[in-house]
Formats: C-alpha cells, structure tokens, sequence
C-alpha cells in the first residue's frame, strides 16, 4: 500500500474511533451530572418546531457569534470557503467525479471554483486569527493556535502544490509521453512553447516564439490538451503564485512532490485531529446549537446527554469569560477556575477523574464563587446550558463532599483545627497585627455584657449552642482578645454567622463583632487556599 | 430621576420577575434607569477573600461613576455590600492602595462621589409622594414588612434607616393604601446567607420567620431583596405554617395599577383579589 | 439638614422619657443615642428608697424620703421637681409603657420589697406585674417554688432559698430542663421562644412534677419578650397556681423588653430615631442647635429649636473621662467632679457612703438648665436630665429609673 | 479545738515556704504548711512573676546577680511548666544615663551574665511596641514564671509525700518552754476555731511578717517593709520581659504574663505589710513612667493593678531600699536562745529554690536528718492544683474537649464549670470556707476585665447550688471577693474600665443592693475577722 491509502486509512481510523470516543464522553460525563431536574414542562409540538427553527438559524447564520461581527464574518468565508473543499475537492473521488461527468481537477469551473474557496477559506481564516490576537489572547492556549495553524497549512500547501504543478516541465513531458507518443520535436517544441506562455509551465531549454510556431501549439493543444486542461489561468491564485518563483528558476519535479506530500499529510493530519480537543467543535457544536434550538437562558429541559454535548461543545472562544460576572474576583485571587471556558474545561477533567488535587480544589471554589448570573449561558456562542452546568455541577460536588471553604472547615472539630493551626503565625501580639481579630484596640471596649451572644439569631435557633455551634459570639471576641486566634477558626459559630449584623449593631461598646467573623472566615479560607497549594 | 441600574447577580435567573416589575414601577414613577454591564457587587466573595469582595464593588461603583449617575439596586445584599466596600476602603489606606491600582489597570478611578441607593430610598425620595401616584388603593390589605439584613445594618455604614427602629419600609406599604402589621421579628435574618453553607440553620431561621409573620395575622410578607424573596418564596413556601412573600415592586405595580402579569402576579394569587 | 422642635440626646430611661413626654406634647422630636442605656435596666422602676446614703437608712414611703432628702441635700436634682410632677410622670410613662405590653404596678405612696437574683430583697416602687406575685408570695411567706434552669448562668433558685431560708423558710426549688433548648441559655433566647404556646406547655409539664404544696411559682425572667402578659397567665392557667418573675443577672430581658416597647412606640407617636448615632458635632445659636449625627460620608445633620441632654453616665457614654478628669460629651460641659481621681472612689466598694464619682454630673438651674463654668445658664433652651445630673448616686439612693423619668418630664415641662 | 502534731511546722505559704515543704519532704521530714490566708498572698503573689537572669542587678549587686542567674537555670530545667522562656530586652531612650548604658555589657561580662547588644531596628523588629526614642537595647535571658503555679506544684508533690497544709490558719501565739517552742496556738479565720499544732521544730517563712512570728516566740528580727505597686494591662504588649536600661528605680519592667502584660514597679517605705494596696498616684506615676519605653502605654486598657510588700532585713541605716541586698536571710534563733525556731525570708522569686534548700539543710541539721537537698536535681512534676492558674489553659482545653454540658462561668478567661469544680472539690476539708477567693488564686476567675463583676455572681450562684454555700456565707464572701479584685481595680478606672466600673455597680449595688446584706467574710488583713452574721437589710 502507497502512503496516501495507508494514511488515508490511519486518518480515517483515528477520525472515527476519535469521534466514537467523545460521543461516548457525552453520555458518560452526562451521566456523572448526576439526573437533571425534569421541571421544566416538555415543549410542544410548535415548541419544537420553533426550537427547530431557532437551533438551524443558530447553526446556518452563527446567529450567536453575531455579537463580533469580525468573528462572524471570519467564520461564514470559513464554511463557505472550506466546506466546499472538503466535498468538492478532497472527497472528489467520491462525489465530484461519480456525480458530474467528464469532471476533471484541472478543469473548469472545477479549477477555478477550488482556487475561489481556497482564497475565501484563506480570508476567513485569517479574519480569525486576527480576533484571537486581539481580543482572546489571554484565554488562547496551544490547542487554539494549532487548529489556526493546521488549516492555514493545508490550504497554503493546497496552493503551493497547484502553482507548482503548472509550472512543472516533469509532470509535462509525462503527459506528452502518454498523450502524445508519435510527436515531431517541431510539433513538441510548439507545444511546449505555447504552454510555457499560456499556462506557466518552466522548461530549461530556450523556446522560440515566433507566432506560426505558437499557432501550431495552439492547434496542437485544442487538439489534445484542451479536453482535460483549461487555462491555468483560471486557476487565478496558485497561478498568480507561480510569479513569485523567479522565472530563471527551472522547475521539473522538485516542489511538486513535496507540496504533494505536505498538503495531503496536512489533510489526513487534520482528519486525525478531528476528535482532539477544539477541532471537534464544527461537530459537535453544530449539534449543540441544533438541540438548544435557540434559547439563551437556561429553560430548556435538560437532558444528561444534552449536559454531556453541552460539557464538550466548547469552542473557546472566551465570550463567557470575557463578560463573567465573578471576573473581578478572578482577577483578585487569580485562580483561573473562577472564570467559565477553564471552569468547563476542568470540569471534564474532574468529571473523567483526571483532574489533580490542586486544580480540582481550585474548580470547587471556582465553583462556588460563581453567583449563577446567567450571563455567561447568554453569550455563548457554542448555545451551551451553562447555568444548567454550574448548578448541576455544584450540586454534586456539594454531595462528594466538596462544599469548598465550609465544607472542609466543618470535616474538622473545633479542636482539630485549633491542635493544626496552634504553632501557625496567625496574627500578631501588642496590637501590631493587620486584621480587626489582630488588633487589641478592637476589644479595649468590651465589657463581657454577652450582648452580641444575646441578639444572635443563629444561637437563638441552636437548640445547644455550645454542642451545635462550639463558641458563642462573646466567646470568639474574648478568645481573640487574648491572641487565642487558633481556637476560633474552626468554630462552627464563625462558619454558620448568618452576617445579619445584629451582634456588631447591639455591641454598647461598638465591637466590630460580625466583621471580624467575616475576617476569621476569610483567614480560614486563606488558610486553606495555601493548604491546597493555592496563592 | 436617573439612576445607573443595579440589578445584581441573582435576578437573571433565579428572580427575573423581580427585575421586571422593579423596572416597570420605576418606569411608571419616571424614574430613568441606565442599564451598563456591572460585575457582581462582591457580597458573596467576601466569606472569601476581602480584597476581591471590596474590588468588587468598587469596580461597579466606579463604572457607575463614569456615567455621572448615582447607583440603584433593588437587592438588600448588593447595596450592603456596595456600601461596605467604600467604607473599607476609607477605613484601610493599604486597602485603598491596592484596589486604586487595580482600577487604573482597568482604566477606571477610584469612585468618590457615587451615592449607592436602595430601591426603596428611592421610592421614599420621590418628589411627588408614591401615594400620589397610587390608583388603586389596596385597602384592608394587611402586611408584614420584612426588612433585610444587609440594608439596615450595621447603620453606620449602611446609613438606610434608624436599625433598631426602622419605618421606611411601613412608610411605603401605608402608601399603597395597604395596612402595615407591627411584628416581632421583622427585623430578623431570612436565612439566606447560610443557603450552601448551612442548610440545617437557614430553614430554622427561615421557618421562624414565616411563623411569626403568618401569627401576626398578616395577609402577606413584603420583601424588597432578591434574596430574602428567594428565601422565603419556592420550596419555603410548602412549609407547614407559612404565609404568602411578595415582592414590594410587585405589591406597589399593582396599587400603580401596572398590568398584573407584568409585575409578576399570577392566577391565585393573593394578591389576584385586587386585580380588577 | 433636618428640623425639630427638639433634639433627645439618649435613649436610657431618661432619654425614652423625654422623647415620649415631648412627641405627646405634639413637638416634633428627634432623638439619638446608642445601645446600652436602657438595655441594661433592671425594669424596676425605683422612686427613693434610701437616704441618708451613709446610715442605708431604707424608707417605705418615697415622698417622706424625698421630703427629707430635699431638707438635707439641696442640690439633688430631686429638688427640681415637685412630687406632683413626679407623680404625673410616672403615670404617663407606665400608661405608655402599658399600651405596649408592659404593665407596671406598685403602691401609692409606698415602696415594695421585691427578690432580685442574688436572693437580696430590693425597694423599689413600681414592678414590671409579672414579679408582683412574688411580691404578694414573699409578704405572706407563702410556700413557694423557685423554679430555675440547668444552662441559665444568671440565677440559682437555691442561692435565693439559701439566702432567704431563714426569712422565707417554705422556698423550695427545683432546677429543670428548659423546653427545646440545652447547654448554656441565654435570656433572650429563652423569652422570644416562650411566644410559642407549645413551648409553655412543655414549661408547665417540666414544672409540674415539684409543685407539691406550693401555693406560688417563681421563675427566671424569662417569659416571653413582647407579650409577657400572655404568657404569664397562659402557665399560671397550666400550673393552676400564680406565677412570678425573679429578674436574673443583668443583662437581663427586662432591657430588651423596655427596648422593644420604646423601638415599637416611638416612632408610632413620630419620634425620629436615629439609634446608634452619636452626636459628633454640636453648636448653639440663638435659634437653637445644630447637630451632626454619626460620622463620614453616613452623617446626619440635623436642627433643632431645643434639646435636652439625657445622655447618662459613663456607660451611657454621656460622661467621658481619662486619667485626670471627667467631661460631658456632648457640649463639654462644665462637670462638678473631685478634684482628682484618687477621690473618685472609696478604698470599699460596697462602703454604704458610695464613690464620690458616682455624684459628679451637670450642675443645673431650677429648670434643670445646665449651668456653664461661671455659674450661668448655658443656653435658655437646653436641659438636662437622668443620670448625667450632679449631686445623686442612683445606685445607693435607689432612685434610678424615678430621677430619669421626673427630670425628663420636668425638663420636658420647661421646654 | 483542734490538735494537730507535726515535725515540723512551716508558717508562711509564699514561694518560700511552699519550697521549703517540697524540700522536706523529698528529704522524707514530715511537714505541716501553715498560712494565715492563702498560697502567695503576700509579696510570692504580688510580684512581676519575673524570671531574672541577673542582669538588673550586674551593677548593685552581683551575688544577687549571678545567684539569679544560677537559680534561673535550674528553674527552667526543672519546672518548665511554671516557666515562660521569653528571654527580655534592656532598652534606653533619650534622656537615660549614658554612662551607664555603656558600662552594662561589661558589668553582664563579669558576673557571667550572657548579654547580646541590638541593632535598634532588630530591637524594633523583635519589639514593634518599643518608643521610636531608643537609644541601646541588649537581649538577655530573663524570662516570666507562674509563681501561683510554681508555689501551688510545690506544695502539691509534698502533699502527695505526705505533708500537709491549711490556709486560713493564723498562729496567734507560741508556749516557749525552756528554750524551746513547743504549741503553737492558731485561729482558723475563717471559722474562728482555735487549732493547737505540738511541733518539733518551726520554721519562720512568713515573708514581710516575719518579724510578728518571730516576736510569738520571743525572737527578733528588724525587717523594713517596702511596698512595691504594679500595673497589668489587657493584652501582650510585648513577647518579650522588657527592661529599662537604668539603675534600679520605678516602673522599669514589663514582664508578660501569658495574654497580659504587667508592669512595675515602686517602692514606697510602709510601716506594716498589711493592707498594702496600689494607688492612683502610684499608678499614674507607673504609667507616666514607663511610656518613655512604651508609648502603647499611654492609651492602652489596663486590668487592675495590685501591690506586693517586699521584706527587707535591715542592715542598719538604709536609704533606697533598693540599695538593700536582695539576698535572703537565714536566720537561726537559737542565738536568742530559741533551739528549735528559725526565720528564713528576704531574697526573690527567683532564688525560692535555694532559700528552701538552705533552710532545710539548717532545719535537717537540727533534727538530725542527714537526707540531702534532692530540689537541685529533681524535676518539680506538675500538678493538677497549679495548671489552672495558667493564662489560657483554660480556654485551650475547653474549646479542644469538654463535656456535653459543661458552660463557661468566667467569660473573659474562659474558666468552665467543671474547671471551678475541680479546684473545689481538691480543696477536700477546706472548701466552703473562703472557697470563692480561694477559686480565684487557683483560677484566672476574676482576673480578667470585668474584674469579678460578672463571674463572681455566677460563680457564687454555682457554688450554692453545689451546696457548697449555705446560708448568706455565699453572698458574704461574694463580697470579700468583689472587695478584694476592688483593691486592684479602682487605682485604673477611666475610660473603659470605668464604664466596665459602672456597669459593675449597677450590677451589684443598683440590682441586686448587695451593699446590703452580710457585710464581707473576712477584712482580708492581719485582723481577719469572722465572718459577719449580722445580716443588715432593708424591711
């Protein structure tokens, strides 16, 4: 077997079992969100039919990428430019040829169509690039800048191959041998003569240009060449390329044979990717949009494998958390996580058990900060549920035990935490310290009346404050005055305040009190983020 | 009246009605909301970490600022917040520091004269008293007043109304032409906070609330934050002693005689008997 | 800036007084002050009960201890009020007190014995009614059950037995469990959760069982927050006995009661509070008086024609003081003090004589109009009353709650 | 009347005669500890609690210098529990003596005292609170020791070797019959009971009233009573002892004592050791003082002062009794033709150990033990009747385990129930007499800001219902508790404190009238006094 079956086949393979693979992703990582609500009544049948409507316009028109009309118009010369390629061009054996006949590469329209979409694919493509640069760039990662580079590569190698057909002598001399046996060198030379000025092609020897002679080419070439060869002038890019090879340069085989292999290798590489990461997306995003049938909230009934197409439908384009509403704390404790397109993407990491503590610690309190805005389910061009996702998926990691600060807090005894934290630096003595809980000026006015204990709803609906809660407000705030700090952060009091205030509003002696609750959790999540390995 | 519109995170999703009939009202009242793109207020990052809870806020306070408006929030949680920040950032010059330079990378300043309002303030603000503009008077309607937290304390930051004794919120359901009901335990947290972090201690506290306010013989519950209504509406109102929890912008839509769909009253309905 | 007929500074016994004195003359009042004043009140409201200070010499009957206080203590801010007025005072303030859950009861003209936690018995005039069955148990010695609870730091039923064992010998008691509540209680707690019948029930069946013969039963105060009445007679209905309160250690609910009926009547008569606000920034013209409340960007500023000064002592934060002298807060003040703080208080604490401190305060005029440092009033339309006056000690007079309420109905009158 | 008979009676329960018991006993003498009040009522309990390390004393007095040095290694070996290791600092500012700043490391050198000179921003560093004005600063090794916890551990290993002791026990008189001392006769105050005790030898530990004792038997002793005042305030001002780098005189240390700091001193000449208590003067005076070295201590909260009375053995005419050796005196009265009475007093804190040892070596001589001194070698276990006296423990161990039900009684230390039951039910025979005071030595009750305001009413009220107060004793000594902490408390009321004051006495006296009632159960003076039954009260 030669190296196009072969690599055609591999390609095909890892296309195929590729896309088996993620598919089978859908259903597994939908499976894991654990069962979706079902509230929500089934649409119907206009419902559908609108929702059919909605998910083809989405598809067909980018409806949601319209927000950057940059980005949408890249996309559209994209699709038209590329898929047409695709099918009229990489798969002519199987369409183009069967389907129109007397359908030759190198005629036209067939010649001039393949260079017309190349170019659109080129311009669209590059529209593309330029958008990541300038507005994405902080979210792109390798996969995004390959797939740029696959394609690029392909139809630039497409073009260069071409060119350098046209103007190769080799692939001339064996069409004369096999089309033109009994030849005369006068005729051959006329020939020759007459497609090195019409079509480009590069012989070494001289060529005399005198117009009979030029006349007989013609003649020769309507009569033999021409049913299989339209002007390579049609073919107007890779033609027009051919003017950047010096013309002094002689062309015989070189080039051709290489561009060969580059372009289809680039093509069957393509064709492998297809499954890996984001060269999946024009799948199954497509599908994405076509089951959300155009909603832009979080309405739709959700089903797993819908959650699971969802989970892979990113195209990353970073809309999500170019415009997330937790985008500000991002910035502060920069942990990426907090931001939707790496949420999601660790996200199914977490959901095949691939993700390393670290990062699975960050996704939970990324998870958690998330305030369900909506807004990133809103301008997602991909048409993702993600709403649906960040709920459903708090949701469970809250059952697996992983209710973030809280909820490691409380896996540990007051006690435990104060034997863990006892030889920890938490503050300062001689009123030196940073925070409220640090500084002893803040308890110089407390006179022990257990006002704030007195007010506290929370301990009012305790039935044992000191089993269910540990300490009592007045407890905490006498605690830290004597610069006992680790006794406190794992107090259940502290992680149950309700932050009504009522403590600090009653204090006769105005003690901060629930704002240095509020520190202490803070500190307790501090603690833990340099736990995990965080900040 | 123009105010820079401060919807907050929650009501996109969980409360859209809220947003809904808090614009309606306002439209009806000619007060102008501007809508922009504001980040979360930073209430709930701040059992996280204080710096992204008070960069939060700032942030929209500044966004706010650039748009020469004063803020307007219906949420009880993101006004708390909103005011907190500032005044953190008064209290700790380090803090201050840093979060300036976080809002110049940004392009923004640090936000000075930008007055954070609460929807209610507005209302009791209101040149033309909302009495006034009342047409169909809820009479005999009787009405427990929940206040929120976060508005109302710690008053010297919040600076919303007396915190011990507070009458704005009764002052603008009598304008109704509805009855305000004196209870005990008006003044007393929802609960909400704790949702996710205590489950256990949110409904207790939540199921207080509703027993005290349905023993004071009231018809409803008026709230005005997403949050609170959130609390007490839902899964809360299945509860055995429970009382209806209506949004005060849908309460005062009705009495403005805005269209009952529009601010969120549906078929059955306490409220639907005032619907003509 | 906003407009009063007259500013309340304080919201103690005297402050409350005074805004509701003034707002039921019809002015137009603003009142400040922050938590502390009257939360930590006993809810007894005491008239006189003795003097002279240094002999404890305890009177039964108030207006001849104030006719002989007023003959031996010419400056005690007593002197600036008449017993008629005295009188018309208490009245009004217990009818107001009345209207909001509160019921008060006493003797005319006689003060009563009533327990406190430490099993001490204490002169007062008027009691919150739901002690008054204690008092009708102790004065007939009738066998009586102290109930308490395990959990309640502020009062042991057996100390009062033990105390009292000698003067009371049918006290029996009996430590129990509070209803739906376990390991330490608080108070408040406990008040706000008997609103719930259900839970009196519960009470009454814990209680039941250690009845036996007695003909009363006395518990910690803690029944009920707004709505005391109610339940005291529901249990005096379950126990088939009458039921008393013993005030526990302070602070006790007797505060937050008071608190609560003032924060639900006040505004109701337009009072506007602004809780929590201390005045930073005071000035007097001729008109009146221009305040600033709170600080920063969350100020009020506020006028008023007159203003009364109720701001208490120390605790209540109307008298300041630092190592070498005392002054008033507000307007500083002249404020009549000893000359140097080794006079401020006795080598005794409980020397019956009382700490020179406690006596220091305002000096007034006779319309309790304090006097600037020569001797002068300080403005024609600002008084003073309550703690913060000179010449008392409240704490040993027993005079508390009855000084702030007639200065403050007196300063009031003389608006 | 009660008869007790012992080998030996030791009178006086300060560090020194706690030590001596120890000592004794680990020699196998059987001992009786007498105190006319309680643990380190006179000048062991009302001292800086300061570990020495000599460096005070390099110019005035090197004996005491190296003998502190000495003796505070071996403490820190030995009883690490009673000992915080902070090491200390000696600072100047503007305005100190130059010459001797520069003279100290030399004078360290020669009595072998280590001493390290300081980067005045590494002092700064170490010691955020320190006054921008520093001019020296030298590290050295003092440290802070529980002097409660160490007298209490002391006596309770004696106790477990079969020695006992009483408190409230004051000998009134002594039968000397010819040249020996043979009852002593003694009052239980608190009950007013007489207890005979027939004794082989007696030993005089009775600190600043040693020269009374001595007189019961007939000997004499000229002792002259300096008073010296202290402040503590509510927090650490520092983690470290600091010292002022001066000659000897007025509020010059601040010593931390676990969450507090205290600082001191004075030295006022006082004609009895009675009584002693702190006044504003001398506080101010403290204060004034000490914020040249730490400004903080202009504004920050104080606790309570209180006030020690240093026995000073005179050496004929003295002008500052600083200038008196701070060595010990062993003194054997059998010059005073007295065989078997001896006075052992004078000295520090810091040198208890061989105080004890010496005396012991002297009283074992008279009763013909030969035993040697085992305190030099042997670790002073911990016990459970001195662990409650650390600041701290109590809140540690109650947030790190408790029981179901036990609550906090003492909220500013957070001293639990079952903590208060503890210390009474190991009171066996004495408890409920002067069972609250005796709570607050061995607790931090009472020692935090409100002074007993709070914890002495609930405290007692737990006491009655434990059945341990009867009757109005309860009340009484609720009394003489709030009296006590009053000494300490009133010298600093301004600002909080006095707020803190006010509320106290609303409390007291506006609620519960306890101005009233059983006048207080003992004077807590020499003249103890019986309890008062006379119960005044309204009617």
């Amino acid at each position: 077997m030669d190296f196009f079956s072969i690599g055609l086949v591999l390609a095909c393979a890892s296309a195929a079992l590729g896309a088996l693979w993620r598919m089978r992703g859908w259903f597994k990582r939908g499976v894991a969100m654990g069962r979706p609500g079902q509230d929500r009544p089934r649409p119907g049948v206009l419902g559908i039919l609108g929702m059919l409507v909605g998910g083809l316009a989405d598809l067909v028109l980018l409806r949601r990428t319209m927000r950057s009309p940059l980005r949408w118009t890249g996309h559209t010369l994209l699709i038209l430019g590329f898929g047409p390629l695709i099918v009229l061009h990489a798969m002519d054996g199987v369409v183009t040829r069967p389907f129109f006949a007397g359908y030759e590469p190198t005629l036209d329209p067939w010649q001039f169509l393949r260079n017309l979409f190349g170019l659109l694919s080129v311009l669209g493509l590059t529209l593309l690039f330029l958008n990541r640069c300038m507005t994405l760039k902080k979210f792109s990662k390798l996969q995004d800048w390959t797939l740029i580079a696959v394609v690029f590569g392909i139809l630039i190698s497409g073009f260069l191959l071409e060119s350098f057909k046209i103007m190769s002598a080799g692939d001339f001399k064996r069409m004369v041998d096999d089309y033109f046996v009994e030849a005369e060198s006068e005729e051959l030379i006329s020939l020759k003569a007459y497609w090195a000025r019409e079509n480009g092609v590069r012989f070494r020897q001289f060529l005399p240009t005198a117009p009979e002679l030029l006349e007989l080419g013609a003649e020769l070439h309507e009569d033999r060449c021409a049913g299989c060869h339209s002007p390579t002038s049609s073919a107007f890019v890779s033609r027009s390329m051919t003017s950047l090879v010096p013309a002094s340069l002689y062309i015989a085989d070189q080039g051709r044979d290489l561009f060969w292999y580059v372009h289809v290798g680039l093509a069957f590489l393509g064709l492998a990717l297809l499954p890996w990461g984001k060269f999946f997306h024009p799948v199954a995003t497509g599908i994405n949009l076509l089951t959300r049938g155009g909603t832009r909230t979080a309405d739709t009934p959700t089903h797993t494998l819908a959650r699971g197409l969802g989970l892979d439908a990113c195209t990353r384009c970073g809309q999500c958390s170019l415009h997330c509403s937790v985008a500000p704390a991002h910035r502060v404790l920069g942990n990426p996580d907090i931001l939707p397109m790496d949420k999601l993407a660790d996200l199914r990491c977490h959901l095949d058990d691939r993700l390393s503590p670290g990062r699975s610690a960050a996704l939970v309190e990324g998870s958690h900060i998330c305030t369900e805005c909506l807004r990133c389910t809103q301008v997602c061009s991909a048409g993702i549920d993600l709403q649906d996702l960040w709920m459903a998926s708090k949701k469970s990691l809250t059952e697996a035990g992983r209710a973030g600060v809280d909820g490691e807090i409380r896996k540990r005894t007051a006690g435990e935490w104060a034997r863990e934290l006892a030889s920890r630096d938490l503050g300062r003595v001689g009123g030196t310290g940073a925070g409220l809980a640090d500084r002893a000026e803040s308890f110089w006015g407390c006179v022990q009346c257990t006002t704030c204990t007195g007010v506290c709803p929370v301990v009012a609906v305790s039935e044992d404050p000191s089993r269910d809660l540990d300490l009592a407000p007045q407890q905490i705030m006498n605690l830290l005055r004597m610069g006992l700090k680790a006794q406190t952060l794992g107090a259940r009091m502290v992680w149950s305040c309700t932050t009504c205030y009522k403590c600090q509003e009653h204090c006769p002696q105005g003690v901060p009190v629930a704002d240095i609750l509020y520190e202490l959790r803070q500190l307790g999540a501090e603690i833990l983020r340099k736990k995990e390995g965080r900040s | 009246m123009k105010y820079a519109y401060f919807p907050g995170c929650k009501i996109a999703h969980h409360l859209p009605i809220h947003g809904r009939s808090v614009e309606a009202v306002c439209a009806r009242l000619d007060v102008e909301l501007v809508k922009t793109e504001f980040s979360c207020c930073g209430y709930p990052v701040r059992h996280e970490s204080r710096d992204a809870s008070v960069y939060s806020a700032l942030r929209n306070l500044a966004l706010a600022e650039n748009l020469g408006l004063d803020l307007m929030t219906p949420c009880k949680c993101c006004f708390g917040n909103l005011q907190q920040a500032r005044y953190q950032a008064g209290q700790d010059e380090k803090l201050k520091h840093r979060m300036k330079d976080l809002l110049h990378e940004e392009g923004l300043e640090f936000p000075e004269k930008v007055r954070v309002r609460h929807f209610l303030q507005i209302l009791d603000d209101l040149p033309g008293s909302v009495a006034s503009a009342v047409i169909r008077p809820l009479k005999g309607l009787k009405i427990a007043c929940h206040y929120g937290c976060h508005a109302l304390r710690p008053e010297n930051i919040t600076h919303f109304d007396d915190p011990l004794a507070p009458t704005i919120f009764e002052r603008l359901v009598a304008a109704t032409g509805a009855t305000p009901l004196p209870w005990d335990l008006r003044l007393e947290c929802c609960g909400y906070p704790l949702r996710g972090r205590d489950e256990n201690i949110a409904d207790l506290l939540v199921a207080k609330k509703m027993a005290g306010a349905s023993s004071s013989g009231a018809d409803l519950l008026a709230t005005a934050c997403t949050y609170c209504q959130l609390q007490f509406g839902g899964e809360n109102q299945k509860r055995s002693q429970t009382i209806p929890a209506v949004l005060f912008s849908t309460i005062l839509g009705l009495a403005l005689g805005l269209n009952p769909e529009e601010v969120g009253i549906k078929p059955g309905d306490v409220l639907t008997r005032f619907v003509v | 800036m906003k407009n009063y007929d007259v500013m309340v500074i304080g919201s103690g016994f005297a402050g409350m007084a005074a805004a509701l004195f003034a707002a039921e003359r019809g002015l137009s009042v603003a009142q400040t002050g922050a938590t502390g004043g009257i939360d930590f009140s006993t809810g007894f409201i005491d008239l006189l009960a003795v003097h002279p200070i240094a002999e404890q010499k305890v009177w039964e009957d108030p207006f001849a201890a104030l006719a002989a206080l007023r003959r031996d203590l010419p400056d005690h801010p007593y002197c600036r009020v008449s017993d008629d007025e005295i009188c018309r005072a208490l009245e009004q303030f217990t009818t107001f007190l009345g209207h909001h859950g509160l019921c008060y009861r006493g003797r005319a003209g006689k003060n009563t014995l009533t327990l406190t936690a430490a099993g001490t018995m204490k002169p007062t005039y008027l009691l919150p009614c739901t002690a008054w069955n204690g008092v009708k148990a102790w004065e007939m010695k009738a066998p009586t059950l102290l109930v308490d609870f395990s959990g309640l730091k502020g009062l042991s039923a057996r100390q009062i037995a033990e105390v009292r064992k000698d003067s009371w010998p049918n006290l029996k008691v009996a430590r129990i469990k509070f209803p739906g509540m376990g390991g330490e209680l608080y108070p408040e707690h406990m008040a706000w959760s008997m609103a719930d019948p259900a839970r009196r029930a519960e009470l009454a069946q814990n209680v039941a069982p250690h009845i036996a013969d007695a003909k009363y039963v006395g518990f910690p105060a803690v029944l009920g927050m707004t709505d005391t009445a109610a339940v005291l007679s529901h249990l005096e209905e379950l126990l088939d006995r009458p039921v008393f309160e013993i005030p526990t250690l302070p602070p006790s609910i007797a505060g937050p009661r008071l608190r609560a009926a003032f924060d639900r009547g006040l505004p109701g008569l337009g009072v506007r509070t602004y809780t929590q606000k201390l005045i930073t920034k005071a000035a007097c013209s001729e008109e009146g008086f221009s305040f600033t409340a709170g600080s920063g960007s969350t100020s009020v500023d506020i006028f008023a024609k007159s203003a009364i000064l109720a701001s208490g002592r120390f605790f209540g934060k109307g008298l300041r003081s630092d190592r070498h002298r005392i002054f008033e807060a507000v307007f500083d003040l002249p404020v009549s003090q000893p000359k140097n703080r080794s006079l401020w208080h006795r080598p005794d604490f409980f020397d019956p004589n009382g700490h020179e401190v406690n006596q220091a305060g305002i000096e007034t005029d006779a319309n309790l109009r304090p006097l600037d440092a020569q001797g002068r009033v300080f403005h024609p339309r600002l008084h003073a009353a309550g703690a913060i006056l000179a010449h008392q000690d409240w704490m040993r007079m027993k005079c508390g709650a009855g000084l702030a309420i007639a200065t403050a109905y007196k300063a009031v009158a003389s608006l | 009347m009660t008869i007790l008979t012992t080998r030996v009676l030791i009178i006086g329960a300060g560090v020194t005669g706690a030590g001596l018991l120890r000592d004794l006993a680990l020699r196998g003498v059987q001992a009786l500890l007498i105190e006319q009040r309680d643990v380190n009522s006179g000048a062991s309990g009302g001292n800086h609690g300061l570990l020495h390390s000599g460096a005070r004393y390099v110019a005035s007095d090197v004996e005491a210098a190296v003998g502190c040095r000495e003796e505070g290694d071996i403490l820190r070996r030995l009883a690490p529990q009673c000992i915080e290791d902070t090491g200390g600092l000696f600072v100047a500012v503007r305005g100190d003596d130059e010459g001797y700043v520069s003279d100290f490391s030399a004078l360290c050198v020669k009595s072998g005292v280590p001493c390290q000179g300081l980067e005045l921003r590494t002092a700064r560093a170490m010691e955020p609170a320190l006054s921008e004005n520093l001019i020296a600063a030298f590290a050295v090794q003092d440290g802070a020791v529980d002097p409660f916890m160490l007298s209490l551990d002391n006596i309770a290993q004696a106790m477990s070797l079969g020695c006992s002791m009483r408190r409230n026990l004051a000998a009134v008189s002594m039968e000397v019959t010819d040249g020996r001392v043979t009852l002593v006769r003694c009052r239980d105050i608190t009950t007013g009971g007489e207890v005979l005790i027939e004794t082989e030898l007696v030993i005089n530990a009775s600190g600043a009233w040693a020269g009374r004792i001595a007189a019961l038997a007939g000997a004499h002793i000229n002792i002259l009573y300096s008073m010296g005042s202290l402040i503590i305030t509510q927090d650490r001002i520092a983690t470290r002892v600091i010292n002022r780098l001066r000659p000897p005189s007025d509020a010059d240390i601040l010593v931390p004592g676990g969450t507090v700091s205290i600082l001191g001193t004075t030295s006022i000449r006082v004609p009895t050791p009675d009584g002693c208590r702190p006044s504003v003067a001398e506080t101010d005076h403290i204060i004034d003082d000490a914020r040249a070295m730490l400004p903080i201590l202009g504004r920050t909260r104080y606790i309570r002062a209180y006030a020690g009375v240093r026995p000073l053995v005179s050496l004929g005419p003295a002008g500052d009794d600083r200038a008196v050796s701070r060595g010990f005196s062993l003194i054997d009265h059998a010059s005073e033709g007295v065989e078997n009475f001896m006075t052992i007093t004078g000295g520090k804190l810091t040198t208890y150990r061989l105080m004890a040892e010496k005396a012991a070596d002297l009283a074992c001589a008279k009763l013909g033990v030969t035993a040697p001194c085992r305190t030099r070698k042997e670790p002073l276990p911990p016990s459970s009747m001195g662990k409650w006296t650390e600041p701290g423990r109590g809140p540690k161990s109650w947030v790190e385990s408790r029981a179901e039900d036990d609550i906090v009684l003492c909220e500013c230390e957070m001293v639990s129930r079952s903590v208060i039951d503890a210390i009474v039910d190991e009171a066996k025979d004495m408890r409920g007499r002067s069972m609250l005071k005796a709570i607050g030595m061995r607790s931090r009750v009472g020692k935090g800001p409100c002074q007993g305001g709070f914890c002495g009413p609930r405290i007692t009220g737990h006491l009655y219902d434990r059945e341990i107060s009867t009757g109005t004793q309860g009340l009484a000594e609720l009394k003489t508790f709030t009296e006590r902490r009053w000494r300490g408390f009133s010298p600093i009321l301004w600002g909080v404190p006095l707020m803190q004051a006010d509320l106290q006495e609303a409390l007291h006296c506006g609620a519960m009238d306890l101005e009233f009632g059983p006048a207080p159960s003992t004077r807590d003076e020499e003249s103890e006094n019986c309890p008062a039954t006379a119960f005044k009260e309204p009617s």
